[in-house]
């Protein structure tokens, strides 16, 4: 397959589509409308449906119902707008449906800026809308894993029947990198016929619903809900990058992973044996994984670097038990941190906690 | 022997939570008879609110998606544009339409969704106990307008067929009233025109029918629908407000 | 000639088949059903003319209108 | 090997394609490249800036404090983006709209009149930026100059015209490019 | 002060009156309806604004318009309506408002039921909207602490100007019990006119805003206001209820609390050295104290009791810093744990973890 | 020497972010010489949308509330219903106002709020890059309708003043247009009297200003204004569409 | 001390007014009380109840599976609450609706015909509830009596017929429930 | 007698004024201002009636009018 130089939005849109993903609703929002504006121009090519609505709040009900009709759905938006969706994303989850969520993930709170940040993770990971419900929370760290992370997120999220959200930023939605659809393979769309909405002939009418009148079903219903949350830890990702040797190692996901990567390779050269253990999933948070090198005797410190004031901080936290010393360094508000910096404040934890060269 | 009124193939046995009285089930019935002679409970999707008639679908015998308060439209707008064939409806209650989900319902009708919407106007909010809806009567007594709806404070009535026929859209748009048996026969012709409209592709259709409660009320079932004809009637004047011929 | 009949244990006892009934075949009885309400019970059987508009009124699908032999049609509905 | 380059100038002088164009030709010839604008609320009316990131493996972090090179199209792309080129790296200056030029001595500096090269082939200044792209082809050869001729001429593949237009402008900023790079490198030779 | 015989959720509204605040926008939803039910009534009467809004979405902005313009302000709602708040919440938070917040939580997600649940916590003490943004979350356990802490609510609001929220559930709103309205005096609301929409006679104009166009402005900000969050562990609230000799100690916070409260004092006359460690402020959490109690010697084992899948669960293991095994008991979907299945639970877990009796 | 135009009082220095001929400075000029002539400059509370006004605060030498996407209007309630004695209003672009906040606008004007509502109908999203409005014209290229608006695919543009002028409660709505010096002094006419019935109590006010977005239509200010009288004016007549005294 | 009753019945019955009454009445007296409503969807329609819990300690779970005494207004009522009932606790049985008893033998079970009572006093089965009311604080002294009294007396101030008539009601239902605890006393010292 | 002024540099060369001077009074100058413009300016002042319709069509608030002596008041504004 020969590689395509695509901006991260459309990219998204296009994965979709390869996904078998020809249905879309949206509500415009800088960093990320081009997936709204490619898709409304590439989804009629397909035979596919493409609609405006008049708010988050709407595209997100939207995906309900298409979600509820059984077809692939997706929706995309960044953080206020996210905001607006979930009470939809909760009443998806409560009905137990299929459907993919982008966030591109702007500065905050409230109207906040338009550039990047990772300062939706607390909303990404914990869920943001009322009642017990979580979602596979994905973090690419490029335009090819965010090809690559949409088009599996839809057999994922019919895998589990739940939402799914691929959780991006500015940098990721609006540069161009070459990508590569051929290299996840569309998977057909698993039956719907037993439970969506799709006209009862020959069957027994089907409900897409969450209301539950009688308490005892309700709670039974969350503890299934809670062993599906649980089974979804066979879908942890994570990488591990020069981890072997390492006295330190940092925490960094998606577009700050990318920053730590240049950090280490050049502090490798000065000596410093640090690696970085990246989340790809942060919900479900490979917190035994993590854990295992926060045990490790030659490990002396963990360091995070976020862009937020300290969200993934705390899983890190609680993943490593705080038995080794955890250092925080986070851009926030639109900035990436640029690898300068970042290499700074690698040294100085690093040497803090003795860390030999 | 033979049956010349009973219930329709569409609903089920379920005997519904309702109030004694209240035109919900026969609002309902009206639509699953519609169904059912359109020949259209295998391919139809019905979209419940939040609201008194949140349960509509233990009583439909057709596929049903339970919406989130006031979103019905979007929802239904999501079902129909991704599955063209299915005939699909909202029941929504005016708190439910009227009120939080005004933005849904104007765009649904506007984008000219090929929906059937079918709003029952009760002048309240039934299943939250009765507090003030965007449609209930000047000087109506409500669990939030202990003194009487005061239309300096809060306004008037918002009459959503009247709103939704300005629309340049084109659409079916009629109000009728469950209160008498002759009402009841003309809201039942208003809802198979409308999914009729549906059916041909031609546009969105929406039949606003003026409902009652007696529970909130606090009146009989009886008492309530001549409340109804004095004091809804008047400010909610039934007709056609808008067909799609007219544009 | 027209029937009508109640589930009795359906009726929520509203009233609305009284009042519509335009024969006065329609009364509330005196007894209370499983649900506890005093329920419409045909008085005046022979009286009924089949227009179903007590069906037509009824919002708990609890009435059914039969006949033998033709029956006319007192509205399209 | 890791090679940066900014492009700046105000909104509408075509900074973005043209680095846009740089990257696709760097990725022909098998490079990894990631393209970066910046967006923001400073678009409206304000200048604009990308940059292109030129690596032989995936690219880390395409935030850079100090590219190699900086093309800067208008006075404030200069005054933002000239102090920040990297020691030894390159700045390419469109003295057509910018009158002053910089003091600094430990970089290739190249002055290149675009929008008077454009004027010069098509009367109108439209296509200064492909003579910006063709200088810093000329300046600093990370990619081969043939690749970035082949994406112009698939850009423009349907309009022969402007095609050939913005043929004879690249060339004509490549020359000056090269011209300026070989007497640099002779200079330092010296 | 003699008591009065109240409902919880008109003795919120009550409370609010007498800590003075009278500017109310809601919109109705069950099971605390009845706060604007009464408020309806009595705002009137005290020469005060009661208005419901179109939606959630809209009483959130009207809370977010009256807070700018410097007045106590107070919204109530319950899960599905707090998700739509959430955009409102960050808003206000961004633009350093104060407001006060109550959701009376119910079974979840999507439309769930009505009846009591504690399975807002996460969207309560992790932010539920986007950003960097963070807000007092208190969990009273009885109507006259509801009471108390919506009337300390407003001069905490105010204190650090930042929304508040007091989480309670459908118990504690719909039961009645005895209130004293006297026990927490009344505070003088702060000066606003140096930043509210007064209108800017005899000073520069005023700007309640949360948009900032300047990346590292927002970053600055966005430190500012992590400095203030953590400030308000200042406010670290929670009850030690027979901790001294405890070799396990349950966590549980508001209704479920009580249950527990009854049951350890069914299980101390067995001779079960039970305690009970119970937040107040659920955010912050009081991690300090409870690690030192996880870390005595003498504590054998920790029980969380919750009315959801597991969420409060999370920052108590990392409290404990998972030192003390930590056992876990819920019931969800809208019951209330009885005192009998509690205390089998905490008899089998402080068994099973060698307590002695 | 005696200076009979410059800017007004109620303005900053501040050189706005607009794009060339951007009519959205002429609009907030206008609001600021109303501002100033009624002599409400130290008791005005503006607010501001999510939209390229976004920064009106800025430019305004008023108390200021930069409000969320679409809820100015529940907002201005907020401020207004708690400090009735100031004078409140918003100021909104038509994805702001019609399309994520039909729902805020229809009830603020249904409530009858007494605030002010400057609504600018540019026809297009101009601040995220151009894309479809619930006013785009039909036919209208945007970033989200490539092919041009398709009327039997997403429905007519909504035509706010007529919408809202339909309800019941007392208001005065208007619509004007800024293309045109005669048409800017018939807009700020507007824009007094909306303000005066604000201070007078009376009732909601509201004044759609037809506005032009260059950049996002793509052709230059001067062009922008002929493409609007020519498209948009048949389709949004000018004119008082509801007064308070009517009712 | 802590004790437990519920009242049931249907919606409109009035069990959840006695319920309040009897609360107030414990408040009154300086006691800690709970009041605790079923709430949700059973409501409409359906049976509704409430649980008074009455303690000399602030109450700590209000949640009772199993109360001292439960009220029964109506057939469901008896059904669901009939065997709830703690050992050695109290039942009330409204038995002008409920044609049935209980065969339980561990508890104190009272009939009182509510509605014929409150008929008797005032033409209509309204006030069967207070007579329930009566019965319980007869049958099951948690609160004096009195106390009980001045709840109703400042509840109906403002109309005297209706008071006069409820302080009728109360007094019957009270001898009944207070005879049937002496009987059961009586009969457990035997 | 009127005179027009205009700000060069809050001047974003719309072309508005330019337009809607009745007069020819305006016209678009051939240099840029600092923001890159082309902006307008008063090339025939001497015909200038003191209408002010250039301020009132201008977005960016660059223009004043002023006057020597009384000044006919053109519209109500
Ligand atoms: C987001 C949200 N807000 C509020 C509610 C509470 N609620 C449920 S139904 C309802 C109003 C119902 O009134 P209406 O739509 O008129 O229906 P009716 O019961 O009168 O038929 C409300 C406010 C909710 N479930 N979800
Ligand atoms: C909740 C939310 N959704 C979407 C956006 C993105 N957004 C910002 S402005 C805007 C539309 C602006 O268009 P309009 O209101 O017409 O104003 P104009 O820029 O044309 O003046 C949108 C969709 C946002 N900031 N917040
Ligand atoms: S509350 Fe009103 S609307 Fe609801 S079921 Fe009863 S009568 Fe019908
Ligand atoms: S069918 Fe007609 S006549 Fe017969 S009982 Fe019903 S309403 Fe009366
Ligand atoms: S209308 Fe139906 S429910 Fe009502 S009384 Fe008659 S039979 Fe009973
Ligand atoms: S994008 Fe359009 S609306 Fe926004 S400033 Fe430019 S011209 Fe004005
Ligand atoms: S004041 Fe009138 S005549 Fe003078 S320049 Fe301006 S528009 Fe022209
Ligand atoms: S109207 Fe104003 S901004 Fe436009 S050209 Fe004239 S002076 Fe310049
Ligand atoms: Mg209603
Ligand atoms: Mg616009």
């Amino acid at each position: 397959m020969s590689k395509i130089l695509m901006k991260g939005a459309e990219a998204v849109g296009e994965a979709a589509i390869r996904a078998g993903c020809i249905s879309y609703f949206c509500y415009p929002i800088t960093p990320q409308s081009e997936v709204a504006e490619y898709l409304s121009k590439r989804l009629p090519e397909v035979g596919g449906t493409f609609v405006q609505a008049e708010s988050e709040v709407a595209a997100s009900q939207m995906v309900y119902g298409a979600a509820g009709a059984g077809v692939r759905i997706m929706t995309t938006s960044s953080s206020p707008g996210i905001s607006l969706m979930t009470e939809g994303i909760s009443y998806i989850a409560g009905a137990e449906l299929p459907a993919v969520f982008v966030n591109i993930v702007r500065g905050g709170p409230g109207l906040g800026g338009i550039l990047p940040s990772q300062a939706d993770y607390f909303q990404a990971t914990k869920g943001g809308g009322h009642g017990d419900y979580r979602f596979l929370a994905i973090a690419p760290a490029s335009v090819q894993e965010m090809v690559e992370w949409v088009m599996r997120a839809f057999p994922l999220a019919e895998k589990y029947r739940n939402p799914v959200m691929v959780v991006g930023d500015g940098l990721l939605a609006q540069m161009m990198e070459p990508v590569d659809f051929g290299c996840v393979e569309p998977t057909p769309q698993i039956d719907v016929e037993s439970w969506a909405t799709t006209g009862c002939k020959d069957r027994p009418a089907n409900l897409i619903n969450s209301l539950f009148l009688d308490p005892l079903k309700l709670e039974e219903f969350n503890w299934k809900l809670k062993a599906k949350y649980e089974a979804m830890e066979a879908e942890i990702a994570y990488e591990e990058y020069k981890m072997d040797d390492c006295e330190m190692f940092v925490v960094a996901y998606g577009t700050t992973s990318r920053v730590v990567r240049t950090a280490i390779n050049a502090l490798r050269e000065e000596g410093y044996k640090i690696g970085m253990f990246r989340p790809i999933t942060i919900f479900p948070f490979p917190q035994k994984a993590m854990r295992a090198y926060g045990e490790n005797p030659r490990v002396k410190s963990v360091a995070v670097v976020e862009m937020s004031n300290g969200q993934m901080l705390e899983d890190v936290k609680w993943a490593v038990l705080e038995k080794k010393p955890v250092e925080f360094f986070a851009r926030n508000g639109g900035i990436v941190p640029n690898p300068h910096e970042t290499m700074e404040f690698l040294r100085k934890s690093y040497e803090k906690h003795g860390g030999t060269k | 022997m033979k049956t010349i009124f009973s219930r329709p193939r569409a609903m089920t046995e379920t005997i519904t939570h309702y109030c004694p009285g209240c035109t919900h089930g026969t609002a309902h019935r009206l639509v699953a008879e519609v169904i059912d002679e359109l020949g259209l409970r295998e391919s139809t999707v019905g979209v419940a609110p939040v609201g008194c008639s949140v349960l509509l679908y233990n009583y439909m015998d057709t596929d049903m998606h339970q919406a989130a308060h006031g979103r019905a439209p979007a929802v239904a707008t999501g079902i129909k544009r991704t599955r063209p064939n299915l005939t699909v409806y909202t029941y929504q209650g005016d708190g439910d339409l009227a009120s939080i989900g005004m933005a849904e319902i104007i765009h649904a009708a506007n984008r000219g969704e090929k929906i059937t919407v079918v709003f029952i106007n009760n002048a309240i909010y039934g299943m939250t106990g009765g507090q003030m809806a965007p449609t209930t009567m000047p000087g109506q007594r409500t669990t939030t307008s202990p003194a009487g709806r005061d239309v300096d404070n809060v306004g008037y009535p918002i009459r959503v067929a009247e709103l939704l026929s300005t629309l340049r859209t084109p659409s079916y748009v009629v109000r009728g009233s469950l209160h008498t048996p002759h009402n009841i026969i003309e809201a039942k012709k208003a809802i198979r025109q409308a999914f009729q409209y549906q059916v041909d592709g031609t546009c969105f259709s929406f039949v606003e029918l003026l409902s009652i409660c007696p529970t909130n009320w606090g009146i009989t079932p009886v008492k309530s629908n001549e409340w109804l004809e004095k004091n809804m009637l008047p400010y909610y004047p039934l007709g056609v407000y808008k067909t799609p011929e007219e544009n | 000639m027209p029937s009508v009949k109640i589930d009795k244990d359906r009726c929520k006892g509203c009233e609305h088949c009284v009042t519509a009934c335009p024969r006065g075949v329609l009364e509330m009885s005196k007894d209370i059903n499983v649900k506890g309400y005093f329920y419409s019970t045909p008085v005046n059987p022979h009286k009924c003319i089949g227009c179903t508009l007590c069906g037509v009124v009824c919002p708990d699908l609890a009435i059914t209108v039969s006949v033998h032999g033709t029956q006319y049609k007192y509205f399209n509905y | 090997m890791e090679r940066e380059v900014t492009f700046a100038g105000f909104g509408g002088q075509g900074v973005m394609t043209v680095g846009k164009f740089l990257a696709q030709g760097a990725m022909n010839k098998g490079m990894e490249v990631a393209w970066v604008p910046s967006y923001g609320p400073e678009m409206r009316g304000g200048t604009a800036y990308c940059t292109v990131v030129i690596a032989d493996e995936p690219v880390g972090s395409p935030i850079v404090r100090n590219p190699e090179t900086a093309v800067v199209m208008n006075r404030p792309s200069l005054d933002k983006f000239g102090p920040e080129v990297k020691p030894g790296g390159c700045l390419i200056i469109n003295s057509s709209l910018i009158d002053v030029t910089t003091d600094r001595q430990d970089i290739l500096v190249v002055t290149v009149p675009c929008n008077q090269i454009s004027m010069e082939v098509t009367g109108t200044g439209r296509s200064a930026n492909i003579a910006a792209l063709g200088a810093y082809a000329g300046a600093v050869p990370v990619v081969d100059f043939a690749s970035i001729e082949d994406v112009v001429k698939t850009k423009f593949a349907k309009k022969p015209k402007v095609l050939e237009d913005n043929m004879a402008i690249l060339q004509k900023g490549y020359e000056i490019g090269r011209s300026a790079r070989e007497a640099w490198d002779a200079g330092k030779g010296a």
